[in-house]
């Protein structure tokens, strides 16, 4: 039994660095994925929306507990050289992907259908009339549920404390193991999460009532 | 400049275009009426390949209108189109909506390309506006801006789809006189519309559609005047009385 | 790449696969039912007109939604206790779920009851019924109809949490996976199988949902 | 790399765990610590190089060791004849005692005593090992993520009782005085610091200096500071595991 | 039957009720008619207690309109209401829609509510619909449902908020038909319309309001050929010129 000094704060904070991240990798790694997976979910070719749509009901299908055991250990089967933090970050960064993909996919269809015929009719190829034209009217449209998402990524970062992966909640059990004072340490870690999910929620929420309010 | 022969276009299993033949001569201002659902957007539409067609053929200044994405890409350089609902890009300026197809489409830089956007802006009198985005304009503005940002084409043959239908009343003048000025260039031109005043003034020949069918061909004198056929009469009693 | 793979030794363990799956099943499907009669309880409270009922909902709300599973269930399993409330795992893993997943119904069925028109309230009332009348026949169905889609969607979410309960030692598969694992050390083996036994239960788990929505939502609207 | 290699090189690759207090964590300053990272700094010391550790998640100390990202292993591992077929152990140098912790007011002696009880174990540790085998399907046992929860189990009422190992008295003490005592002393295991099958000079190194400090007292010095408890009985052999290349 | 006095109605800081007294005999009809925004709908809503008032006295059928809940049970148990919107329950059935105040306001079983709700599904002559959903019905069909929904009540006095005014022309006469015929049979209603026929045809009176105050009041040949008001002028010029 030991106090929870300034020492174990700290080190429950740099818990958080890498809380933060693996959000920000499982983020950015997800988004780049997930444009690429929501861009094959609506093109031309059957097999390639068949595809896409396989990928995302298998990633939005299982728990995001089992990615990562999967990926952990199927990383190291492939004999890549195993730090948890790369296995992590890979399966972070399929399960976001999975997620962004669906929303984005939502969001382009959402895009009227008259924009893609103007850009059509100005002669734009695809690569234009996707980048200049519709996805960055999608993206406007998917704010309120991206942002939802992130909330979820970063909450959904503590389950890489079961793989013992020592970011926020490991780092807590951590300290816990030391001072056995796990509802203390809890509380603290919970609110921690509480402090940086809470306003991004509180951006979303507002961002979708903004446009609610511009589309009346 | 256009011909289209014996045009068939079908949507499943409804058949849109039927034996359509219509020759549009360099410098020809068509005008294009009929009921709802005849089929007028959609022949305007299988013009510059928004559609494919199921039999026939379409040729658009010399080049066959086939599948391949050349002949999309060339067709498209020349044939300008404005829609009803104007469809400017909400997220980008008047300028931007403007000097995206010459940047993208004919390679420019953009300063040339914003150049030549500033050069049809004010040909459509509306440069003052070229900073704001489509939201902070009215409807009239929106359409101009939308016939400029077809104009940077500098395509040889423009199309237009009930350019007016969605504006209010006060606006429909200052799109059409942008219109009337065009026709007066020269530009070669397609426009659906139900603007009598407009076909009489600049069309060289107004066509009546039916069912997908061409029913009627004639000068604008000639067609409102004296319609032969009893479906174009029954349509022009609507519209006239409407007005 | 030279592992052999071998799924026989987890293959034996299969009749304890099958009991976790129906576990499981079992949790989410408790912890679903909880989570709409809080949904639907917690709309009520979320939308009075009264302050003092309002405010602790939309705490309660605001708290869960930004706070991870594993640190709610922990806390309910190891605080509620000093409170002189003891409930095994089962009932801690049904209760956390039903919280977790109540907090998100709340809000999303008060998009659907948001989405009634006033109108139908008021023909609710013009016919002399009560309020919980007007809520419970006229209000409820629509709206929940209104959300159906995103209510399911966040009760898949609900289903694959249920994973997390092995943190607290609860009878589902996750905590087979481990116990299985930690027995074979066909760790691969092992969650590999499992993940595609979660994808038969999210599947089939929407299977069940739209048949629900066909039978309960079946009426036409324009 | 060899014991030469690793000398001419001035550096040593010690692969521990980096997340089981007091056995080897980082600690709160970011750095490694524990009783095997003592003993591990002895041990580079004794060869002359300076020690670099490379925390280990469980289940990747063997293959580390084996496909050579680390020298030599002091990470918590318990000897097994299973695991004595994939590396070198050397004589041990640690114990681990496996018992029941129960109220004091819980009458039991022996495993039939707790039929019907909920016992709490940290999941897939030797301790669940220990249990799951002496009670078989007479009790529940109920499996946690680590330490903190099994014992925060047994404090909040939710088990009757708990499968610890030696450290589990003092922190049963220090949160409850006087309720908590060890009941039942399921086994014992030893712990071997680990080395690559066949390379003897690594593993007679070893050898020699585990023998060193448990006779100049160092080892029992680290064990009470990390431990609390007296240097523990060491066997001279175990059935099936060799402390030495043959 | 219903009597207002010195009635006063506010919504904020908005004044939407001025003075209103207002008396209505069994079996009385009354229409309601002035500008939009006038207080109509505030008015008759007032009566079954979908307002509340500020000031004033309503009694109906001899009750006080109090803010007592037994007070508007009892109302709401004698007076029916039909919306502008229809506002039937999209989730049950016609039968269902007509039958579910009989059960949960009355206390009847469903056999007996079925029963009646056929009666008056009957009387407005949609009986043969009575298992399709609101959504499968046009909207001269739904209104009808909805008067014969809130007739099942068997209220004394019916309440119209302007019932035919969202519906297509073509369904407009089957709503009124229901309405007239409904009168014949000596129902109490107040009616908010602007068909004149109707007014003409079924009126005891009519009553005009303008800015939440009642302008005039007098049989239907008098208000329509003489009006006293130049606000009832106006107005009556305007609804006029439109049929
Ligand atoms: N994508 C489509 N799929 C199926 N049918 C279509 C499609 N597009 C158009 N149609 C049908 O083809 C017919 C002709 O449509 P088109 O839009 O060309 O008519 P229009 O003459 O432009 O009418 P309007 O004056 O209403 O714009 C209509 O009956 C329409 O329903
Ligand atoms: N809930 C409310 N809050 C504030 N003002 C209201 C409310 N309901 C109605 N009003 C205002 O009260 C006035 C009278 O409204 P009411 O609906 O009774 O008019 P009406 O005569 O029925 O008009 P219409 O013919 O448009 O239905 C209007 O100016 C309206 O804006
Ligand atoms: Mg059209
Ligand atoms: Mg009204």
């Amino acid at each position: 039994m030991g106090p929870i000094g300034a020492n174990e704060f700290l080190f429950i904070l740099q818990g958080l660095k890498w809380t933060a991240l693996l959000a920000v990798i499982g983020f950015i790694g997800g988004g780049v994925f997930g444009i690429l997976i929501a861009v094959t979910r609506v093109s031309k070719s059957a097999t390639a929306r068949a595809v896409a749509a396989a990928y995302i009901g298998l990633f939005q299908g299982t728990p995001l507990l089992m990615q990562l055991f999967v990926v952990y250990y199927g990383v190291a089967l492939v004999g890549i050289n195993v730090s948890a933090w790369l296995a992590v970050a890979i399966a972070f960064t399929l399960h976001a992907s999975a997620f962004l993909g669906e929303i984005w996919r939502g969001s382009i269809q959402a895009v009227p259908k008259g924009q893609t015929e103007a850009a059509n009719a100005l002669g734009l190829h695809y690569v234009s009339r996707m980048k200049d034209v519709i996805l960055p009217q999608a993206l406007k449209i998917s704010m309120p549920a991206t942002i939802g998402f992130l909330v979820q990524l970063i909450k959904g970062t503590s389950l890489a404390a079961i793989v013992g992966f020592i970011e926020l909640a490991r780092a807590g059990q951590i300290i816990s193991n030391q001072t056995y004072r796990p509802l203390l340490v809890f509380g603290i870690v919970g609110t921690i999460y509480f402090i940086i999910c809470w306003p991004l929620s509180h951006f979303g929420t507002a961002l979708e009532k903004r446009m609610a309010k511009a589309a009346r | 400049m256009i011909s289209l022969e014996k045009v068939e276009k079908w949507y499943g299993a409804f058949h849109a275009l039927k034996d359509i033949n219509l020759t549009v001569r360099k410098g020809e201002k068509i005008v294009l009426c009929g009921p709802s659902g005849s089929g007028k957007s959609t022949l305007i539409r299988c013009i510059n390949v928004l559609e494919t067609i199921e039999g026939g053929r379409i040729t658009v200044g010399g080049r066959v209108v086939d599948g391949s994405s050349k002949a999309v890409d060339a067709i498209r350089r020349e044939v300008g189109m404005v829609f009803q609902s104007f469809n400017l890009f909400p997220h980008m300026t008047v300028l931007q909506n403007c000097a995206l197809a010459p940047m993208r489409v004919r390679g420019m830089g953009r300063a040339e390309a914003e150049a030549l956007a500033r050069k049809y802006l004010e040909r459509v009198r509306i440069l003052d506006q070229a900073d704001k985005y489509p939201a902070q304009l009215s409807g009239g503005q929106q359409q101009r801006v939308a016939i400029a940002r077809a104009l940077c084409l500098e395509p040889k043959i423009m199309l237009f789809d009930e350019p007016t239908s969605a504006l209010d009343p006060e606006m429909v003048k200052e799109v059409l006189d942008t219109m009337i000025s065009l026709a007066r260039d020269g530009m070669t031109m397609i426009c659906v519309t139900h603007e009598m005043g407009f076909a009489r003034q600049v069309a060289d020949r107004v066509i009546f559609m039916a069912s997908g069918e061409i029913i009627e061909e004639a000068e604008p004198d000639v067609f409102f005047t004296s319609p032969k056929h009893e479906r174009t009469k029954t349509f022009l009693g609507e519209i006239l009385a409407h007005h | 790449m030279n592992y052999q793979f071998d799924f026989g030794a987890v293959f034996e363990r299969a009749p304890e696969l099958l009991w976790a799956t129906l576990g499981t099943f079992g949790l989410a499907f408790a912890g679903m039912a909880l989570a709409l009669v809080i949904g639907v309880v917690g709309v009520i409270g979320r939308t009075s007109p009264n302050k003092i009922v309002r405010a602790p909902v939309i705490a309660f709300v605001e708290i869960v939604r930004n706070t991870p599973f594993l640190v709610q269930i922990f806390y309910i399993y190891f605080a509620l206790p000093l409170m002189g409330i003891r409930l095994n795992p089962t009932a801690t893993a049904i209760i956390a779920l039903g919280i977790n997943g109540g907090a998100y119904a709340i809000e999303i069925i008060r998009g659907g009851v948001e989405s009634i028109g006033k109108g139908q309230v008021e023909a609710g009332y013009a016919l002399g019924l009560h309020k919980a009348d007007v809520f419970r026949l006229i209000v409820l169905k629509p709206a929940l109809r209104a959300i159906y889609p995103s209510l399911t969607s966040q009760f898949i979410m609900l289903t694959l949490t249920t994973s997390v309960c092995t943190s607290i030692a609860a009878y589902e598969l996750t905590s087979a996976a481990q116990r299985i694992e930690s027995d074979t050390f066909r760790s691969f083996e092992v969650y590999f199988l499992v993940t595609g036994i979660y994808l038969v239960i999210s599947t089939v788990m929407m299977g069940i949902f739209a048949l629900i929505s066909r039978r309960y939502f079946s009426y036409p609207t324009r | 790399a060899s014991l030469e290699e690793v000398k001419a090189k001035g550096t040593i690759v010690v692969g521990i765990q980096g997340d089981n207090a007091p056995w080897g964590f980082v600690n709160s300053s970011g750095t490694q610590d524990g009783f095997d990272a003592d003993v591990a700094t002895l041990f580079a010391k004794e060869i002359g190089v300076n020690v670099q550790f490379q925390p280990l998640a469980v289940a990747n100390r063997i293959p580390a060791l084996t496909t050579g990202k680390v020298d030599i292993l002091f990470a918590t591992m318990a000897m097994t004849e299973e695991r004595a077929k994939s590396i070198q152990y050397s004589k041990p140098y640690a114990a681990n005692t496996i018992a029941l912790y129960a109220a004091k007011a819980d009458k039991v002696s022996t495993a039939e005593d707790l039929a019907g009880w909920e016992i709490g174990v940290p999941k897939s540790s030797s301790q669940d090992k220990a249990v799951t085998d002496a009670v078989g399907s007479s009790a529940t046992v109920r499996r946690f993520d680590d330490d903190a929860a099994t014992i925060q189990a047994l404090i909040s009422g939710q088990v009757k009782a708990v499968g610890g190992n030696q450290f589990y008295g003092q922190r049963l003490e220090a949160a409850a005085a006087g309720t908590y005592e060890r009941k039942i002393d399921f086994l014992t295991t030893y712990n071997g610091v680990g080395t690559r099958l066949g390379e003897k000079d690594w593993n007679d190194t070893v050898n020699a200096f585990i023998d060193k400090i448990k006779a100049n007292g160092e080892l029992a010095a680290i064990t009470k500071k990390w431990m609390g408890i007296e240097l523990p009985q060491f066997p001279e052999s175990i059935p099936n595991i060799p402390f030495t290349v043959n």
